[in-house]
């Protein structure tokens, strides 16, 4: 899908242009428009209202996706959304130090999550926990660096899914040296034992030079990296128009790799342009950018408040465009699945929910010696004489005083 | 030096307000955005959002978003534009989110910033200040509790300060701005909106210098041990002087303020008295500020010197999850039990 | 100039391509025709062989260029070379510990150089000599960086010349800086005070995170600046293919503004092309990218053994594609320069040169106290204590010893 | 330590050669490289070039191009990517081209290299070496003389490491490869080709533990003051002892090896024995790997000392123009002036 090139401004070859104008009020229309839709050459197989568009190019890569299929990514959208809910319900009840929410993201994150194979490694941001529960990282797991417990304590390798990692950008060259290694490995080629990695990051992202060196990194390898940029229109209290003049899709353009826009609601569209992707990749094709298209329902963390610089209209907008109901939708009207399927579903959740709850309330506090292990992997002396000084010195004041 | 500050909102209040440190910020940045147009400010977030701790809240409002900047999502692109825009004569004041986010600018910092003047025989000027709230005690995820400061203050160029109360936060704000060479500015984070310290700041008082140190207690003649601290740990070491001296022991409490260079002459001349120096900070201890402290306090007061100086510092651990922090920051005890080590000596 | 959009691969669409193969010899041999011959979308004004090709889009650009004119960037061409050899020259002969050569890139550096206004400001990165000609820099003040007496001294407003940054891509964000301020004080605009900013990196530098946020933050505020990218081919013994899949100023493709390639040999192609681009920046339509097509003749530095890595065969083809020769060859067909004027330009170099020598053999060695001075501009006790004490130090030395 | 070394080629050589510091490291990457097929190197023209330093001499022939990776240029990019070939198995050497272009770096070093493996409890290894040619002396423009070893030493879960001699650089290097946590090595450039410091290295020896300082010249029952240094400063101090000795005061010198974690006990107990001690690097002093040292022995060795810890090292000025760096140096009389200093204290 190339698309005509565009330069905002100006149209080189007509001499000057004019000096760059405020827009006029239609621009701003149009560009309100787009924030919310997408523009034209935004791929989408299931529309809000639950139509089923076919797409000559990503509909051979759902074709295995029947109501069963579509039923699985129902019930994961709406344990993740249970999920997060209950962990931004426990944050306000001070179990949390703090939540990242996803709401509105299940799509993107459940549909690119789904899309991998047990042998490909994701490289997450601080928001993916939707990815993380796709890649059989449990839900309870997560909660340790909300709770400030631990910094992230899964399996990684087990789960083929990387710490999360806060400062911004990191991860994308970490994503692109391990896709390297896949290359270096043999593993890139059409074989069965081909592997992938995938990486996401969020539009306020796509500034941070470490961004561009993964984009730089990985064309000039090769590397069988899929950027996954979930472009949730905002970078805390700025729109994704601070970080850029074109779609972030067109990115690519600079690299000479594809990147293509798909709705980011869309669990379908992202399952199918994901499964794209990594196969060009396992296939030697690689990198692809993704932008999924989407929208932050929530705050971005429970100690922002959204009302200092977006207007709720957005949100009521984007509340239309919900991930999870157009599934229903369509799996109601296709006779894909009944009212039983979907209160067995809620049920579900509500168990989900009430597990991690519990688990929650009882996480243990770490102790103190925590402090001072694995900053190596093997002992360090100044470290132990740190350690014991201090532990000594906390056992003269006795048990209950620290 | 600050300038005169003309102000020309609020002009009926009075020039006494009671302020937490935040508001102090928030206000000194206001009064130097009036005094010189060529001040702006930029960063993330920082224009309707007010920055996610409100510093600059209701800038971008009054000033304009030319003067106060929501820049794109890259601490490199802050700085290194801030000292393109100082080149061409503004005063930016940026803000990095949270201390462990300067990292990405740490090339334009060490690279340009501490240098141009340096490098060009003082012809380039780059009047940058970079604010950096910093340090712990907020329960936050990681990368959000940590003291850098030392790095800054080991890259000759930079003048490096940290002010730890509201009436130094209004002045020497104002003062890194109208000071010609880089200024990384760090705040205490976990103060910024405490009502205990909130104070009086007089806005037509004559601010202390910029660039020196103040003893904040007297230990009278009898002083026991000197604290010497900064930021953050200015408010631990107080409460631990006056616990101190409810025991009958008397400490001297001095502030750093400016972390580099350093003005230890205060220090020196307090040792002297009282023989004993306890060095506080929250940053890790290894080739640290509280290292160069104690270097150069055992090397000036080495015959006054009735121990070593010892130093409560974080460990030599990256910054744990917060649940261990209470361990990890220096208390009211660990700073009264190295007290106590000195005197036992 | 809008070019179609060429991913190197896959063409999405098609499914999955096959397997990124080795190139094909006829592969090869197109890359290495596209390394000298910069591709068909490359703007020349004025071709090896000194014939003058018509442009539309930038012709109107160089009306006033002139014999008389021409002249002059003969003359300026001869002389910075001419400076340029005799700096290599006296490195060899240890009167400078380093040297950084333009050879070859002299028509890229004096028209882009004289295209530039009074007004306007230049951040250089360290092999702009001749942009520092142009700017009115004596060469002679450029020379203490290179014997290392100095971290470099002219006076940077006066002459609308940054100092020279070595840290490959910070001056392009610095630049930015600059060009904002330029905009935020009103100098941009069709009046008559408009201000552009211009910024020079090499191909190499298109690598670095600062070289993309430089992108990103001048296209989101609209600055007027025009990146000039040096495409000398290589980046110490890299060539250009292990920066990019794509023709570098494709990579502004990515982020909404022009991009475009010039034959970085031809000055007036050079000087039209910036000149277009200066202008579009003081119109308020900046930035733009241009990637000036050339080839680093010489060594990277006098410390570098490009025998090493590339061969003598493509230095020849180069050769061919002389900056000056060119405009020598058109001057003197089209009656616009006869030999006096050649032989007057050759021994007025010789006098440039003469004189260069003999400043640099005459050059004084800083004295110790400067170490200390400029590190702020306002004094520093602790600084100050330092001078003091080693000051005594060496005079504890007496005279001679030091 | 070292895993044993299988050699696969210049068997028929005899297992001592006589190696310059340069050609030491180089031989200790081939020996890294045969001995685990994981390890790669990567770096700017470290590949045809054979960097320019030539350390990387000959093995992108040897092992091909995808053991060698002449990488695109940017730091962050190339300490980035191996943070991730890491995490993949890979056991990455990074080639940092000169000490002044690390910090482009700095924020994957600090945020990512030092961090994941305490983060994830252990679960991550990074096993990454960053190769750093550092110090001063070559006569070279801005940002090719510097010594940044002290930023790093700051930095929990780094190694930090430095070599003096080729036999160090030989070991040192394979051991550092061999090592799962990161380290940064920082090699002496000034002395990668000097002939005068060329050695026997034994390459069938046991090796001493990477992570040790070392007594390099005893000073015998009468010593009169210590020398500690490491890297470039290590030659300076021992010419300055044997030039001491010619006039009869006798010093020992260490060679700290490690500079984070530190091992300081070998100084401290050459400092009980001693009295005085001179801390010496080319790094400016301000927060630094001397104040470190100067802070730890006034407080292990209090009762000791009998003059406090001098040192000498560069100012606290960026590195200035290479005309001048042989007042900014530390050279052998500022050396002895600083002990006679010590001694009539
Ligand atoms: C280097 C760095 N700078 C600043 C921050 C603070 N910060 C955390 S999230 C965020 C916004 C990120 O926006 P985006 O990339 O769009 O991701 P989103 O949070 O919307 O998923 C910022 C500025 C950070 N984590 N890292
Ligand atoms: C950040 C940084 N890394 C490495 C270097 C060392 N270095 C100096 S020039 C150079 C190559 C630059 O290539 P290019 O950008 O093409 O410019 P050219 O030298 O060809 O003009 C390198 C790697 C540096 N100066 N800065
Ligand atoms: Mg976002
Ligand atoms: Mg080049």
């Amino acid at each position: 899908m190339p698309s005509p090139e565009q330069w905002t401004r100006p149209e080189p070859g007509a001499g000057p242009a004019a000096t760059a104008a405020e827009p006029t009020p239609e621009q701003v229309i149009a560009g309100l428009r787009a924030t919310t839709e997408g523009g034209a050459e935004l791929t989408q197989l299931l529309t809000p209202e639950g139509e089923r568009i076919p797409s000559a190019m990503f509909d051979p890569y759902v074709t295995d996706v029947d109501a069963e299929a579509l039923r699985g990514l129902y019930r994961d959208m709406v344990l993740v959304r249970r999920a997060d809910r209950e962990a931004n319900a426990m944050q306000r009840q001070g179990q949390l130090g703090i939540w990242v929410p996803l709401l509105g993201q299940e799509a993107a994150q459940v549909g690119s999550g789904r899309a991998l194979q047990a042998r490909d490694m994701a490289f997450p941001s601080y928001r993916e926990h939707g990815v993380a529960y796709t890649r059989g990282v449990d839900f309870r797991e997560l909660l340790g660096i909300f709770r400030c417990t631990d910094h992230g304590g899964w399996d990684f390798q087990r789960h083929g899914f990387h710490p999360y990692t806060i400062v911004i950008g990191n991860q994308v060259l970490n994503a692109a040296g391990y896709a390297m290694g896949q290359k270096f490995e043999g593993k890139v080629g059409d074989d069965d034992n081909a592997e992938a990695t995938i990486c996401y990051f969020g539009d306020g992202a796509t500034s941070q030079g470490d961004v561009h060196e993964g984009f730089v990194w990985a064309a000039v390898y090769d590397a069988p990296l899929v950027f996954f940029c979930q472009n949730n229109q905002w970078a805390i209290s700025e729109p994704t128009e601070r970080q850029s003049r074109l779609p972030l899709y067109q990115r690519a353009r600079g690299y000479g790799f594809p990147g293509l826009r798909v709705d980011g609601n869309d669990v379908l569209g992202c399952l199918a342009v994901t499964r794209w992707a990594l196969d060009e990749c396992r296939r030697g094709n690689g990198p692809v950018l993704i932008e999924a298209f989407t929208y932050r329902m929530d705050a971005h963390t429970t100690t922002d408040d959204p009302s200092r610089y977006r207007l709720s209209d957005e949100l009521e907008v984007w509340k239309h465009k919900d991930p999870i109901e157009r599934v229903r939708v369509h799996l109601a009207r296709s006779g894909g699945a009944d009212q039983t399927f979907f209160d067995d579903v809620d049920a579900e959740a509500d168990r989900f929910a009430a597990e991690l709850r519990d688990f929650c309330f009882n996480m243990p506090d770490p102790p103190p010696e925590r402090l001072f292990e694995n900053v190596y992997s093997e002992p360090s002396p100044v470290l132990d004489a740190q350690r014991e000084e201090y532990l000594s010195y906390l056992a003269g004041f006795g048990a209950g005083e620290h | 030096m600050a300038a005169p500050v003309k102000s020309t909102v609020d002009t009926a209040m009075s020039s006494v307000q009671n302020l937490t440190i935040g508001k102090a910020l928030n206000l000194g940045l206001r009064r130097a955005m009036e005094a010189d147009s060529k001040v702006i400010v930029m960063g993330e977030d920082v224009g309707k959002l007010g920055g996610v701790f409100r510093i600059t809240d209701g800038l971008q409002k009054d000033f304009g978003e030319h003067r106060v900047l929501d820049t794109p999502l890259a601490e490199s692109g802050i700085i290194g534009t801030a000292v393109g825009l100082a080149v061409r004569g503004f005063r930016p004041v940026c803000e990095i989110q949270f201390e462990g986010f300067i990292f990405p600018g740490f090339d334009q910092i060490s690279s340009q910033l501490a240098k141009l003047h340096y490098r060009t025989q003082g012809k380039v000027k780059v009047p940058v200040v970079i604010r950096v709230p910093y340090g712990g005690g907020i329960g936050a995820v990681e990368h959000h509790s940590e003291s850098p400061e030392s790095l800054f203050a080991h890259t000759p160029g930079l003048r490096v300060v940290s002010c730890s109360n509201p009436v130094d936060a209004y002045w020497m704000l104002q003062q890194a701005i109208t000071c010609d060479d880089p200024v990384l500015f760090f705040e205490p984070k976990r103060l910024y909106h405490s009502g205990a310290l909130k104070a009086a700041v007089d806005t037509t008082a004559t601010p202390e210098p910029l660039f020196a140190s103040r003893v904040l207690r007297q230990g009278g003649v009898d002083a026991a041990a000197t604290l010497v601290t900064y930021g953050p740990s200015v408010k631990v070491c107080l409460d631990a002087a006056t616990a101190a001296a409810e025991e009958g022991k008397s400490l001297e409490v001095i502030d750093l303020r400016t972390l580099s260079p350093l003005d230890l002459e205060p220090v020196f001349e307090s040792v002297r008295r009282t023989g004993r120096l306890v060095a506080v900070s929250e940053a890790s201890s290894e080739s640290s500020l509280t290292s160069e402290i104690a270097a150069r306090v055992q090397q000036e007061c080495f015959y006054s010197l009735e121990a070593p100086v010892l130093r409560v510092t974080g460990f030599d651990t990256p910054y744990p999850p917060s649940k261990l922090e209470e361990h990890f920051l220096p208390d009211l005890d660990r700073v009264l039990h190295a007290v106590d080590r000195a005197l036992a000596w």
